[in-house]
């Protein structure tokens, strides 16, 4: 009875490491810019991957539509990573073997880091939506569409303390995850120099993130007027609702996560009025070139776009620039394509969905500037200041 | 200390569950060499008597000696060191290990080496697995096991596996054996044979054994002496033939 | 003042755990088997009542009603088709795999089906937070609705397995499926009736939880249903009341650690508790005790 | 003596399917004929491999259900990972360093192995099951929250944040709570996955068919039995319980030295991969070395060749992990494989005698 487990188990193993071989003899034929990406398209973080696909594809389909880059068309191909550092490399293995030379992702911190540690022994050209550590951008291929995590919590401290948004702050942040983690130390280093005080600083992880009580109320009792939620929108929608339904009255305070929480379906938007974030990118901003973002992805993907969407949106036009300037072509080799583009990024300077301007130095991270925004009416409202 | 031949000393032995006294003031003493045969009807304490013996309960009163030291209290394994072995009412083999293995694990505290020797293969691995192959071979032969040694213990019939679980419990080469029902769903073809088994055992290695039987047959056939159990209390003891003509012990046990 | 606001909140937290932790010990009490799909059926539960509720705009009550029916055919017919061949099988451990591989197999078919995004769960609860001590306190309806649930469902469970005929078929079932077809029960269609009614509870279950936390994506269930399974063990798995018991005192536990200790360990907090209290008590709370006769 | 010969014949089998796995793979990749893909996963199918040959000691030989064996796993990799950081600049000769590495992944995991062990092994079944599912999760947590620095002055520690290590300006975080270890150096080679794996089948192949290994089969099958025949249930519980950890850290010091971003996510350090390694035990035969190897690859490979199916992927995953669930183990499609068997004997008559050939040897049931 065994006999047969182990001819199938056999000819099941056999069968796949022969269709692992099926992935070479690409990257013939280089008429086209193969631009890969990744990120989780799967698993708890599927929001996130799903937008950066979207994003992208949107782009691409535009590009294609009116011609291409330089008259070259443009193959997509995005992969799944399942937020996690060992899946992201196979993806990206998986996109090298499908011929791939460029790299629009990974979409996270973690998985990227992974992949450009990969990436650099083939000098690819990597341009992370979202991929906000600074170690992301520690080699040169690589560089950044959003604020790294430092920039944004800095951002976010001399914000509140430059325009005296509260004294007494509490800060709600994932300790278990790269991005919340990593703007919380920052602003908490930044505070210091503020006139401002962090009352409180709790923590959530990412196995017990439904209930917020704890850290609204400590918040509470220590007379906090304001809670800096450097955290995803999906966790925020959460504390907004338990905030209102046990009475309290905070300001709140997001950064780039918290942008996509009006288009979370169904989602009250009334308790989110008077949420203040520091964004680039908001999806009801009034200029023409992001409500046809929006009105687009709507229709092709039947979601409102997030942070996410649009950064990938924005790194396949910044890709689009960066060929248009240095002239790269497909038949060049990936390392050739590589060094094109990455002498073509610092003189740049690019006006996309989320910043006006973006211009970037060699060490891979953006510079634009951030918005101050303000929930009003169930509207993203710019800031006056 | 020891100014006797008694293998095992019993005294007052008692053992409650929720307020039942499954064991109530037992006592037994057994000589060197002797077979004794433990009786009485369903539910008497008999294999709770035992478990008392082999510490897989803690008896509330009483005291338990071998061969002299006192054993009350200890835990199963250290009794089992010391020297008493069973077999078990519905039989406990290691039903996945060969019919060699466990006459092997059997031996196991008689035979050493360290857990290094064996992960690097040292040169004492082979010389003490072969001593203990040795042994256990001829354990089997005893019982006309050493044809199946390479067999699965589950695989055996059923009257083959009473004689392994013997064949296990004589490995650890004890003072007393303590045998629970051993002819327990055997035909009488069986039970024949398991009885020559046993009194050669007890011949071969001068064994002193106790017996729990239901089969009067071969309680008659074996045992010098018997103590009937009845309701956790010794109903009767004494010489097999007297106490199987006591009329309480015809009433308790056969009679209703 | 803060210390009773915590108990409030723990009690609430633990009442959505007791919930789900009735579920899984009816299903573990019959059938002794770990049902790691039980999460993903309260996740496909809740999805029925937010696509009713709000993506159709039909009537709540039709929804908590689709849901529950939804539920309790998709228990029957996971049970059949992944469970029941299983039930032979030589390991006890195959069936928990092939559980896993529903439970994977549960949310891959939301992602297709709802996709990715959050979607924020209206709350089938209607009823008006309760305020104490001038408004310091607060208790949410969903937190009063929760816990009478689960009171009523364990007294109606309770009643159901001690009073029917069915419930006592369970009771057979579970102590010796041998037996229990010796004596003319009907194993497999006692084992569905468990799943049915473990999987309508889900239903309610995913209602309740995503009521108290609106926010529903296909791995909504994944996580409450592990921490249940924990709850359940806490108490004692198998028995209803224990559920019950140990869902609360997991809520109650998990705010307090983040209240008083720390809330970036207050993961391992609950876990240290857990393994302390089946160190001292290895069945639980209110676990039977198990003796293996010798 | 015949068994002795035949399990050991068995054991050559399995250690030669490795090897010549091995020789296949090098020459493809020396040959060019290999792809990006299947080069990266060829570390990570080591450390699953060997993840699946160490859980098969507790769970396969031992008997006992442990839902924590990534927790181990993640002990052998933040503290390899972390010994490498630190001495990268110390140790620059890169095979002792690594030698190193590996040697503290297996004893760190193998101390916290035994540590767990000694309080939980009295546990049974479910309940062991989820107490070793909670410690995996406390590891986890504790390494989420973990802050380690260097500077010259030393090493700083702290449970809070990065900020609370107060390094000079010019320190070094190296643990930094939940962005983990960055930039381990990458030292994990196929080839020292192999030798991994085959030292690993070396240690549990060797303990199985020993006085020890029979000790914990013993326990497996019949507690009381072992008890009875004065069979140490503690020590044997704990060598099994604490080796099959150690191993796990082996596996750990691999994968970290894989990436260069080593963090303690849900999805690699918690209870899903400690399940996930389960299935590869299950899927693979309970106690079945060998078919631990091979599920282990076939879970590892599959979701990757299923790549080209996209959005479809993880879904004809699960649904081909219960179908094989229900085809290896269910009494019915038993039967029914046997029936299959029988036509194709027919059939093939020459085939058939070179397939019994191949089972004979091993376990008939």
């Amino acid at each position: 009875m065994k006999k047969f487990t182990k001819l199938t188990a056999l000819a099941l193993s056999l069968a796949m490491v022969v269709a692992s071989f099926t992935g070479c003899g690409a990257a013939a034929g280089a008429n086209t810019f193969k631009i890969g990406g990744i990120g989780p398209t799967t698993g708890g973080a599927a929001i996130y991957g799903t937008a950066v696909k979207n994003g992208a594809d949107l782009a691409i389909k535009e590009i294609n539509a009116a011609g291409g880059i330089n008259g070259v068309q443009i193959e997509y191909n995005f992969q799944d990573d399942e937020l996690d550092n060992e899946k992201s490399v196979n993806a990206y293995n998986a996109l090298k073997d499908w011929g791939m030379n460029i790299l629009v992702g990974p979409t996270t911190s973690g998985c990227c880091v992974a992949v450009a540690a990969e990436s650099v022994n083939d000098n690819m050209f990597q341009i992370t939506p979202s991929g906000s550590s600074v170690d992301c951008i520690a080699n040169d291929n690589v560089f950044q569409v959003c604020f790294t995590d430092p920039n944004q919590g800095i951002g976010a401290a001399a914000y509140i303390g430059q325009n005296n948004v509260a004294s007494k702050v509490a800060v709600i942040y994932d300790s278990s995850d790269v991005y919340s983690s990593g703007i919380y130390t920052k602003f908490a280093q930044e505070a210091a120099n503020q006139p401002f005080d962090i009352v409180s600083a709790e923590a959530f992880t990412a196995d017990s993130k439904t209930d917020f009580s704890v850290q609204l109320q400590k918040a509470a009792d220590n007379g906090a007027e304001l809670v800096f939620l450097p955290i995803y929108y999906t966790e925020a929608s959460l504390i907004l609702t338990q905030a209102a339904s046990a009475g309290y009255n905070f300001k709140f305070f997001g950064c780039d996560g918290l942008d996509g929480i009006l288009g979370v379906e169904n989602f009250d938007t009334s308790l989110a009025e008077g949420v203040m974030l520091l964004t680039p990118f908001a999806a009801d901003a009034k200029d023409e070139k992001t409500q046809k973002f929006v009105a687009d992805y709507q229709a092709a993907y039947g979601d409102t776009p997030n942070q996410f969407a649009a950064d990938a949106y924005d790194a396949v036009y910044i890709i689009k620039a960066a060929i248009e300037k240095s002239g790269a072509k497909p038949s060049m080799s990936v390392s050739e394509l590589g060094d094109a583009l990455k002498g073509a990024m610092t003189q740049l300077s690019v006006d996309g969905l989320t910043g006006a301007a973006m211009t970037w130095t060699a060490d891979g991270a953006v510079n634009k500037a951030p918005k101050a925004m303000e929930i009003k009416d169930g509207n993203y409202a710019l800031i006056q200041d | 200390m020891k100014d006797n031949n008694h293998v095992l000393e019993v005294n007052n032995l008692s053992i409650s569950f929720g307020g039942l006294r499954a064991v109530d003031d037992f006592n037994v003493t057994i000589d060197k060499g002797e077979l004794y045969g433990l009786i009485g009807p369903n539910g008497a304490g008999k294999t709770t008597a035992f478990n008392l013996l082999t510490g897989v309960y803690k008896p509330d009163e009483g005291i338990i000696k071998l061969d002299g030291k006192d054993i009350t209290g200890k835990s199963t394994i250290e009794i089992n060191k010391a020297g008493i072995a069973r077999t078990f009412q519905n039989i406990r083999l290691f039903k996945d290990l060969s019919v060699l293995d466990n006459v092997k694990v059997g031996l196991h505290n008689l035979y050493e080496y360290s857990t290094i020797a064996s992960v690097f293969r040292l040169p004492k691995y082979y010389r003490v697995e072969k001593e203990m192959d040795e042994k256990a071979y001829s354990l089997l032969k005893v019982f006309d096991l050493d044809s199946s040694a390479k067999l699965k213990a589950s695989q055996l019939p059923y009257g083959k596996q009473r004689k392994l679980e013997i064949a296990r419990a004589l490995a650890t080469n004890p003072k007393l054996l303590l045998l629970d029902e051993p002819a327990a769903g055997m035909n009488p073809n069986e039970t024949k044979e398991l009885m020559d088994t046993i009194s050669f055992i007890r011949k071969e290695f001068d064994m002193t054994i106790l017996l729990i039987e239901h089969d009067m047959k071969l309680v008659s056939g074996i045992c010098e002496r018997l103590t009937v159990l009845n309701f956790g209390r010794i109903l009767a003891e004494g010489n097999t033939a007297e106490v199987l003509n006591n009329p309480e012990v015809i009433t308790a046990y056969l009679g209703e | 003042m803060s210390f009773i606001s915590y108990l409030i909140n723990g009690i609430s937290l633990g009442s959505v755990y007791a919930i789900i932790a009735l579920g899984y010990t009816m299903v573990y009490g019959i059938a002794k088997m770990l049902n790691f799909a039980h999460g993903d059926v309260i996740m496909f539960g809740s999805y029925a009542v937010f696509t009713i509720v709000s993506t159709l705009s039909l009537p709540t009550w039709l929804g908590m009603l689709v849901s529950i029916i939804l539920c309790t055919v998709l228990g029957i017919t996971i049970e059949a088709v992944a469970y029941r061949p299983l039930r032979q099988a030589s390991s006890s451990l195959a069936v928990l795999i092939t559980a896993i591989g529903v439970s994977y197999l549960l949310q891959n078919v939301a992602l297709l089906i709802f996709g990715a995004n959050t979607k924020s769960f209206s709350s089938v609860v209607s009823m008006a937070p309760l305020k104490l001590a001038d408004g310091g306190l607060t208790i949410t309806g969903e937190t009063i609705v929760t816990i009478s649930c689960c009171i009523v469902i364990m007294i109606v469970l309770t009643l159901f397995v001690n009073k029917t005929k069915a419930g006592q078929a369970m009771l057979a079932v579970s102590e010796d499926k041998g037996a229990a077809q010796l004596m003319g029960i009907n194993v497999n269609g006692t084992i569905s009736l468990t799943f049915a009614i473990g999987s309508a509870l889900a239903a309610v279950a995913g209602m309740l939880l995503c009521s108290a936390y609106p926010a529903l994506t296909p791995y909504t269930g994944s996580m409450p249903g592990i921490k249940a399974f924990v709850a359940a063990v806490f108490g004692g798995i198998g028995s209803i009341p224990g559920a019950f018991i140990g869902g609360i005192i997991l809520g109650i536990i998990e705010i307090f650690s983040k209240a008083y200790i720390s809330s970036q360990l207050s993961d391992a907090i609950v876990f240290l508790v857990l393994i302390i209290v089946l160190l001292v008590k290895p069945t639980g709370i209110l676990g039977k005790k198990i003796q293996e006769k010798v | 003596m015949k068994t002795f010969v035949s399990k050991n014949k068995d054991n050559l089998i399995t250690y030669g399917i490795v090897v010549v796995a091995y020789a296949v793979m090098e020459i493809l990749i020396k040959a060019g004929l290999i792809s990006s893909l299947m080069q990266g996963l060829l570390v990570p199918l080591c450390a699953y491999v060997i993840l699946a040959v160490s859980l098969n000691l507790t769970v396969g030989i031992l008997g006992e259900l442990s839902l924590g064996h990534a927790g181990f796993m993640c002990v052998g990799a933040f503290t390899s990972a972390f010994f490498s950081k630190i001495t990268m600049n110390v140790i620059t000769v890169t095979w002792i360093r690594f030698t190193l590495a590996i040697v503290i992944g297996f004893i760190a995991a193998g101390l916290i192995g035994f540590l767990i062990g000694m309080p939980v092994l009295r546990l049974k079944g479910d309940y062991l099951a989820i107490v070793t599912l909670a410690f995996g999760e406390i590891i986890k947590n504790v390494i989420n929250v973990l802050y380690i620095g260097k500077d010259s002055k030393g090493l700083h520690f702290s449970m809070k944040d990065a900020v609370a290590l107060n390094l000079e300006p010019e320190g070094d975080v190296i643990i930094n709570g939940a962005q983990g270890i960055t930039g381990t150096p990458k030292n994990s080679t196929f080839t020292i996955g192999v030798i991994l794996i085959l030292i690993t089948l070396f240690i549990v192949l060797n303990l199985i068919k020993s006085r020890d290994g029979r000790a914990i089969m013993s326990i497996r099958d019949n507690v009381i039995a072992a008890e009875s025949v004065g069979i140490n249930i503690t020590k044997y519980k704990l060598l099994a319980f604490a080796l099959s950890a150690a191993l796990a850290g082996v596996a750990g010091v691999l994968y970290s030295h894989n990436l260069s971003s080593l963090m303690a996510t849900p999805k690699n350090f918690g209870y899903n991969m400690s399940i996930m390694i389960l299935v590869f035990v299950v899927l693979g035969g309970i106690g079945n070395i060998r078919g631990s190897i091979i599920s282990a690859v076939i879970l590892t490979l599959l979701p990757e060749l299923l790549r080209g199916l996209s959005n479809y992927r993880m879904l004809i995953y699960a649904i081909v992990l219960i179908a094989m669930m229900l085809f290896n183990w269910a009494p019915k499609a038993q039967a029914f494989r046997d029936r299959l068997l029988d036509k194709l004997m027919f059939w093939k008559k020459k085939k058939v005698t070179v397939t019994e050939k191949e089972g004979g040897a091993s376990d008939e049931r």
